[in-house]
């Protein structure tokens, strides 16, 4: 949920305990809720890659391939463990919260990425807004693709899952502006890329004139694209995405190289997620309770120098 | 004597097939009665309508004279029928006394099942037809003839005032034959009406008190088999005279094709009532026929399976010589390709596809010899097939037509034809004539004493004693695996083979002259 | 009559190979259980794995594949499959978390409801294939299509969320219950229910006539017929019970998680299969028992486990789980009777 | 043995009924088509369904599916199942990518190494079912979870994009022309590619003598085996043509997204199995046709067309492909022969 928590600042109770300072050696969950998302997969990549300059840290990896109960069980058993940090970054808020809790008691720092848990029994909380994201992508939509208005489609992810409900209704607020601006159709992608091409297929074949396709992300984007190609109507509308993953197969290239006209980071935090850590547990720190990063809008201007800062050795 | 059962007028057609038409039969309270016809004459299916089996057909039946109309076998058992059906219906899984009982569990109090009163309930009854075997077995570890013992005794313990039996006896050895006999002759005493359909002549004198034979679905006659020979039973139920059962071989053979010398294979993971060849010594030449005879058990299935390499993994000592070569024999491929061919003892569950074709069939074991490179010429294996059925005398309609809607002798035959088609220097077969009817015993006798004529060597395992004594040059007696006697057929008889299958001479009279 | 005492066989032969077989997969869930001590982490001198409060975890985490298991023996015994059983959960907890909180209904009229659906929806599947004829595959992967169907439309694709209480929008306090732990805080209520489940289960197979014809049926169905046992309600009920377990376990999943979401149990299917065939239960029916799906089910839990303890990498996970069923199955061979 | 399938006689006479059950699969396909041209929504008076560029559409969305189901129907045949297909596509579909573009291999070495992997994998599936005696089932259950496992592994969890050109890190030109269209831009290669395939198949059924080995191991196995029918040859040697199908649809798959995911194909063997089944196949083994998997795979297809062209609900969707699955096996019971 994207219920706002009250910023409290301070650090809990319990991380100062765990600190030993530089000479400590520690253990770290961290609890992926399904890494078949390659925006997840990224996220634990990041992670690893932060990790490898701190010596001290040592990270566990855990993928709960999109089962509440199965990330339930992952970090019950990082509690048996005695990890001294919890990264989680959960499939669904309220089915974690009650494990996530249990550790947090139990004294092992947690710090929450992307989706909040409910409560405020975790240490800090790094994500994005989804609602945000969507307003953005709205309003670039309404204010720079379409200022004389158009049509258009939306391909959403899978029908249950929080962030499609999120992506689609700061989107509707984003385009409120524009009233000239509509969205015809909408199909649901699953977050697939070839489901976002056959839904595209479709799509296309029942609407004569789309000038936008807004996805809920950049694989679904990628597909509809090549939907249109198939039929040689990519050049007539615009595509855009979100995610920007800074991969090959990511949102950022497709930009880079024309296929999506704009696309809208949404951080993994993965870096963000260490260097809290290090604060916590090296630093005998405190952090900020909640931290919500910026989304970064991704277009042709600024997408190769941005994949290239976010991949600094090539 | 009120006429227990009157079955009236009835017809059943399957598509193209007319199996009963406008059949009248009667059953008395306490009387054997015997259904006589060639395969596919219609005696099964004029028992499954009695016995609820089958729902749909013409005509009426009359139970003690008030008219009725089953809607399932349930019905039927609740009227006082019980059925022992030709092919054994039992559930491997559940042991002896689960399926004695199945259906009708005994109960405790409190509702559920008084398995101890069953097991009980369960020895009784098998002891009294003979058959010592533990009701806690599973049924799937029994041979076939225990296994019909138990659809036997399962169906006595329905205390039916209908027993129809279905060729009960097919799997059976005469000691078995013999007790089940009495056990017959106790029920006809307390009343019971009974209908015996048997292949084999020689019992329908011995048991039945009256006969009919029916023939294309019709009744073609009924008689007290009593007063007539077997030859003419056979007549009537074949619509013209078979002169002699038996072809007597010409005892014309030739060189040793096959020698085995003691035998023996040690299952690397034994089951429960298997007998593997335990030292088993024998010889067939090229053109004779070699029985091999035993009771129950004896060994015979198990050594034609080791011979054509599909008994289950062991270690195999002793040696088996084709023509004088030493062979390991590896599973059917191997075997085949060396010219050995096998005819298993249960052709529905080990023989045929029964929803396949009658072509498919009986060509797959010869497929190679259709075209070339892997493509079948269909012109050919249609000509091949088409060949052997009419060799066989094969009674079907169309080569297209489903194998599972023939006759049970007719299915044997295609098994038959199937392997003859490989052109083996060797058949093994076991039990090939079990339900076929006479006309076509007499086919497959023939056939058999062409096919030796011609120089092929033959091994034949049967529970029919005149099979042996008439068929084959040479019986060999198996007894626990082991080969204990060897007679010529010239002078030796039945009474012969059952003492050395036996192990002693004290039922030597009881089942000497048939 | 002749005596025949002389031909009574002998079963004592067989007996300790064949008891040994009969228990093959206690065995196996104690090899693992051993490997597993081995195997497990140590902590300032403790093993982790046999920690009282990780074995509860072990099997809490099991509890629910366990459950639909237990339901899947019995499809499978009568020679079927339930393919359905992971969406029946989805629709099982959705429901049970919109009747609670939605339209704050109380606590046994939601689960009497949510018990009631699962048992119809097997039900009808159990009348498509006995009655009509079809697959039970083909019925159930259907019905996975259409259970997923009704609980995301039923929970307006959302996954629900269960707050207790009293108040409006709130579940009953007695529900929270369910998902607790009991006999001073060690062993989760749902290990209670899953044991319960399947001890009855266990002792229903063992003393009913219903479970002689339900082997009977899946063993030789035509026999079956013939003998008299009703072979078309025998089915029918079967899926029944294995939907209403199914849905059980989908309440023991939304108070565990405290929350009923649309796409919960998503191939848990699979994992209840593998468990019935890891514990002995031939996919041709007619052979099998709870007991040793019960044991199927705690092996793979503690697999799971070990290889979650150890941090094996998720990737190398699922090639060991893929490697480790396909060699239980293999031992499944072994036995003396195919 | 194809005489049990499919197959005119024309040289005896059959009833009108047994000829349309026979082809009961076309009709049943005719039927949808006709249904989509009725529901298909209008644009301009034209019917949007008919159009030439979205029955393009419709082929080339389920080719995959297509060829997939073609080996399926072959695993069907002999009795068995294969669930590890959709892993497989996805193996195959990273393997061509990091080949291509990560390894720079040509295309030719590429597309043989993948498809060699996909035989392979297939083949030793095929082992442990024929040799080992393994259940299908558990087997490629397993075999799932493995190829799932190596595809991740290989990928590094992350699709990998397909970019073309001669540069390093780029994949040759002439693997994007799979993906294109041809005859006047109107058929999809792919299309070529799945009909290519249903053809040979449904020769190679015809004709060969190893298929009548098939049918014969599907229709009875231990016949087929006393017989003198290389059993466990033709096991290995179907699970082994079901791999490479998969790994044909993998290639086919990445070309067509330009990107091998490893998560691509999840779910793709339940399509497939129900193209088959819907198509005429039973689950049983022995009986059935590759033309009628053909006919299921296109009728699959068209009702997911009509569905999306009329913009039906999603979660609606699934309720009405339930119980299009259910009809359709409903139909095969009415045939004359069970
Ligand atoms: N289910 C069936 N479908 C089609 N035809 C059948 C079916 N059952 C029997 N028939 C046919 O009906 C006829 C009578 O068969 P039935 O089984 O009654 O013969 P039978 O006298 O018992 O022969 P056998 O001595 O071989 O047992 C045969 O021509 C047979 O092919
Ligand atoms: N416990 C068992 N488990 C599996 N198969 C068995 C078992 N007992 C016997 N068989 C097999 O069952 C088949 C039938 O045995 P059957 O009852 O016909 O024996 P038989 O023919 O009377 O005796 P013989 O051994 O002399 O042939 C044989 O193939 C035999 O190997
Ligand atoms: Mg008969
Ligand atoms: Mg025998």
């Amino acid at each position: 949920g994207t219920t706002n928590e009250r910023a409290s600042g301070g650090a809990s109770p319990g991380a100062s305990k765990s600190c030993k300072g530089t000479d400590g050696k520690y253990t770290i969950g961290m609890s992926q809720a399904n890494v078949a998302e390659p925006y997840r997969q990224r996220m634990d990549d990041d992670i690893k890659a932060a990790a490898k300059d701190v010596p001290q840290f040592d990270v566990k990896f855990a993928d709960a391939a999109q089962d509440n109960a199965k990330q339930v069980a992952d970090v019950e058993n990082y509690i048996t463990q005695q990890i001294d940090l919890l990264i989680i970054s959960p499939n669904e808020a309220k089915p974690l919260t009650s494990v996530v809790k249990k550790a947090y008691d139990k004294g092992i720092p947690v710090i929450v990425l992307d989706r909040k848990v409910e409560g405020d029994a975790y240490t800090g909380f790094i994500g994005g807004d989804n609602v945000q994201i969507g307003r953005e992508a709205g309003k670039y939509i309404a204010e720079k693709l379409l200022p004389q208005g158009g049509n258009v489609v939306e391909l959403k992810g899978l029908a249950g899952a929080t962030p499609q409900a999120e992506r689609h209704e700061g989107f509707v607020e984003g385009i409120k502006g524009n009233p000239k601006v509509k969205v015809i159709a909408a199909a649901s992608g699953d977050w697939l890329r070839e489901k976002g091409q056959s839904q595209m297929d479709a799509l296309l074949k029942a609407n004569p004139k789309i000038d936008v396709v807004y996805s809920h992300n950049d694989p679904m984007a990628e597909g509809a694209y090549l939907a249109a190609k198939a039929v040689g109507r990519e050049k007539e509308m615009k595509f855009t995405g979100i995610d920007a993953l800074p991969i090959p197969s990511g949102g950022i290239k497709a930009v880079e190289q024309g296929r999506l006209s704009a696309t809208f980071t949404y951080p993994t935090n993965g870096k963000e997620a260490i260097a809290a850590a290090k604060k916590i547990l090296v630093d005998c720190g405190t952090i900020e309770k909640t931290q919500t990063l910026p989304t970064r809008l991704i277009d042709a201007s600024n997408a190769a120098k941005i994949y290239a800062e976010e991949n600094p050795t090539g | 004597m009120a006429d227990l059962v009157r079955m009236a007028a009835i017809g059943k057609r399957y598509g193209g097939v007319q199996a009963c038409h406008e059949v009248d039969f009667v059953l008395g309270a306490g009387e054997v009665h015997a259904l006589l016809g060639e395969n596919g004459a219609g005696k099964s299916t004029l028992m499954k309508i009695l016995s609820g089996d089958i729902t749909e057909y013409a005509g009426s039946i009359a139970i003690n004279g008030t008219p009725v109309r089953f809607s399932g076998p349930t019905d039927a058992q609740a009227a006082g029928i019980a059925m022992i059906h030709q092919e054994l219906d039992l559930v491997p899984g559940l042991s002896v006394a689960d399926n004695i009982f199945l259906g009708r569990e005994l109960r405790t109090t409190v509702r559920t099942v008084d398995r101890r009163r069953m097991e009980r309930e369960a020895r009784e009854l098998l002891d009294r037809s003979g058959v010592g075997l533990d009701p806690r077995r599973p049924v799937g570890e029994l041979r076939v003839g225990e296994q019909q013992l138990v659809t036997i005794a399962k169906a006595i313990s329905l205390d039916a005032r209908v027993l129809i039996m279905d060729e009960p006896t097919s799997a059976l050895t005469s000691s078995e034959v013999e007790r089940l006999f009495d056990v017959i002759r106790e029920l006809r005493n307390s009343g019971v009406g009974i209908v015996y359909i048997s292949h084999r002549m020689e019992e329908i004198a011995k048991v039945a008190d009256r006969a009919t034979v029916l023939r294309n679905g019709k009744i073609v006659t009924s008689f007290d088999p009593r007063k007539l020979s077997t030859a003419e039973v056979v007549e009537a139920m074949v619509g013209r005279p078979v002169q002699t059962m038996f072809t007597t071989p010409d005892s014309d053979t030739g060189d040793e094709l096959l020698r085995v010398e003691n035998l023996k294979l040690k299952a690397r993971r034994p089951r429960p009532g298997r007998r593997d060849p335990d030292g088993i010594s024998l010889t067939v030449r090229s053109g004779e026929i070699v029985g091999l005879a035993g009771l129950l058990g004896a060994g015979r299935t198990e050594l034609l399976e080791t011979l054509y390499g599909v008994a289950p993994g062991g270690i195999r000592t002793g040696r088996i010589l084709l023509q004088g070569r030493p062979i390991r024999p590896r599973g059917p491929r191997q075997v085949l390709a060396q010219g050995i061919g096998f005819v298993p003892e249960d052709r529905r569950a080990s023989g045929l596809v029964l929803f396949h074709s009658i072509l498919a069939n009986t060509v797959v074991s010869s497929l190679p010899s259709y075209g070339r490179l892997g493509v079948i010429a269909r012109r050919m294996e249609r000509t091949a097939s088409v060949r052997m059925a009419d060799r066989l005398r094969l009674k079907f309609g169309r080569l297209q037509d489903e194998v599972g809607t023939l006759s049970g002798g007719n299915q044997q035959k295609v098994v038959f034809g199937r392997m003859l088609l490989t052109e083996p220097k060797l058949l093994l077969l076991d039990e090939p004539t079990r339900g076929v009817d006479v006309g076509a015993k007499a086919e497959i006798y023939r056939l058999l004493g062409e096919l030796a004529a011609q120089g092929l060597g033959v091994l034949l395992a049967s529970s029919e004693l005149p099979e042996l004594v008439g068929v084959c040059d040479r019986v060999v007696v198996l007894r626990d695996g082991r080969d204990v006697a060897s007679f010529s057929t010239a002078d030796s008889g039945e009474g012969d083979l059952l003492a050395a299958a036996m192990g002693h001479g004290e039922m030597f009279d009881e089942v000497g002259g048939v | 009559m002749t005596d025949v005492q002389d031909k009574v066989v002998t079963t004592d032969k067989m007996s300790v190979a064949a008891t040994l077989f009969r228990f093959q997969s206690v065995f196996g869930l104690i090899a693992v259980f051993v490997a597993a001590i081995i195997f497990s982490p140590r902590k300032n001198g403790a093993i982790l794995f046999v920690s009282a409060d990780n074995l509860a975890n072990v099997v809490r985490a099991v509890s629910e594949i366990g459950i639909i298991a237990v339901g899947m023996t019995f499809v499978i015994l009568i020679g079927g499959i339930d393919l359905s059983v992971g969406a029946v959960l989805g629709l099982a907890a959705v429901g049970s978390a919109v009747l609670m909180v939605e339209n704050d209904w109380g606590f046994l009229p939601s689960v009497v409801l949510v018990l009631a659906i699962g048992l119809v929806f097997g039900a009808l599947q159990g009348v498509a294939t006995a009655m009509i004829g079809i697959q039970s595959f083909i019925v159930t992967l259907a019905g996975l299509q259409i259970a997923r169907g009704l609980a995301r439309i039923w929970s307006g694709g959302q996954g629900v969320a269960i707050a207790y209480g009293d108040g409006p929008k709130e579940a009953p306090t007695s529900f929270a219950l369910l998902g607790e732990r009991t006999f001073g805080g060690l062993v989760p209520i749902p290990v209670i229910i899953f044991a319960v489940v399947a001890i009855a289960a266990v002792v229903f197979l063992r003393v009913s006539a219903f479970s002689r014809h339900l082997y009977a049926v899946g063993g030789n169905e035509k026999a079956a017929r013939l003998s008299g046992v009703p072979v078309v309600r025998v089915k029918i009920a079967v899926f029944a019970i294995c939907g209403l377990l199914a849905s059980l376990a989908g309440i023991v999943h939304a108070v565990q998680l405290n929350q009923g979401s649309p796409n919960d149990g998503i191939g848990y299917e699979l994992d209840a299969i593998a468990a019935v065939v890891i514990g002995g239960t031939s996919l041709a029916g007619g052979r099998g028992s709870v007991a040793g799906t019960v044991a199927g089910a705690l092996l793979l839990g503690v697999l799971n486990n070990i290889l979650a303890l150890n941090n094996i990498d998720s990737n190398i996970q699922l090639l060991i789980k893929g490697l480790v069923i396909v060699a239980a199955a293999a031992l499944q061979r072994l036995r003396p009777t195919s």
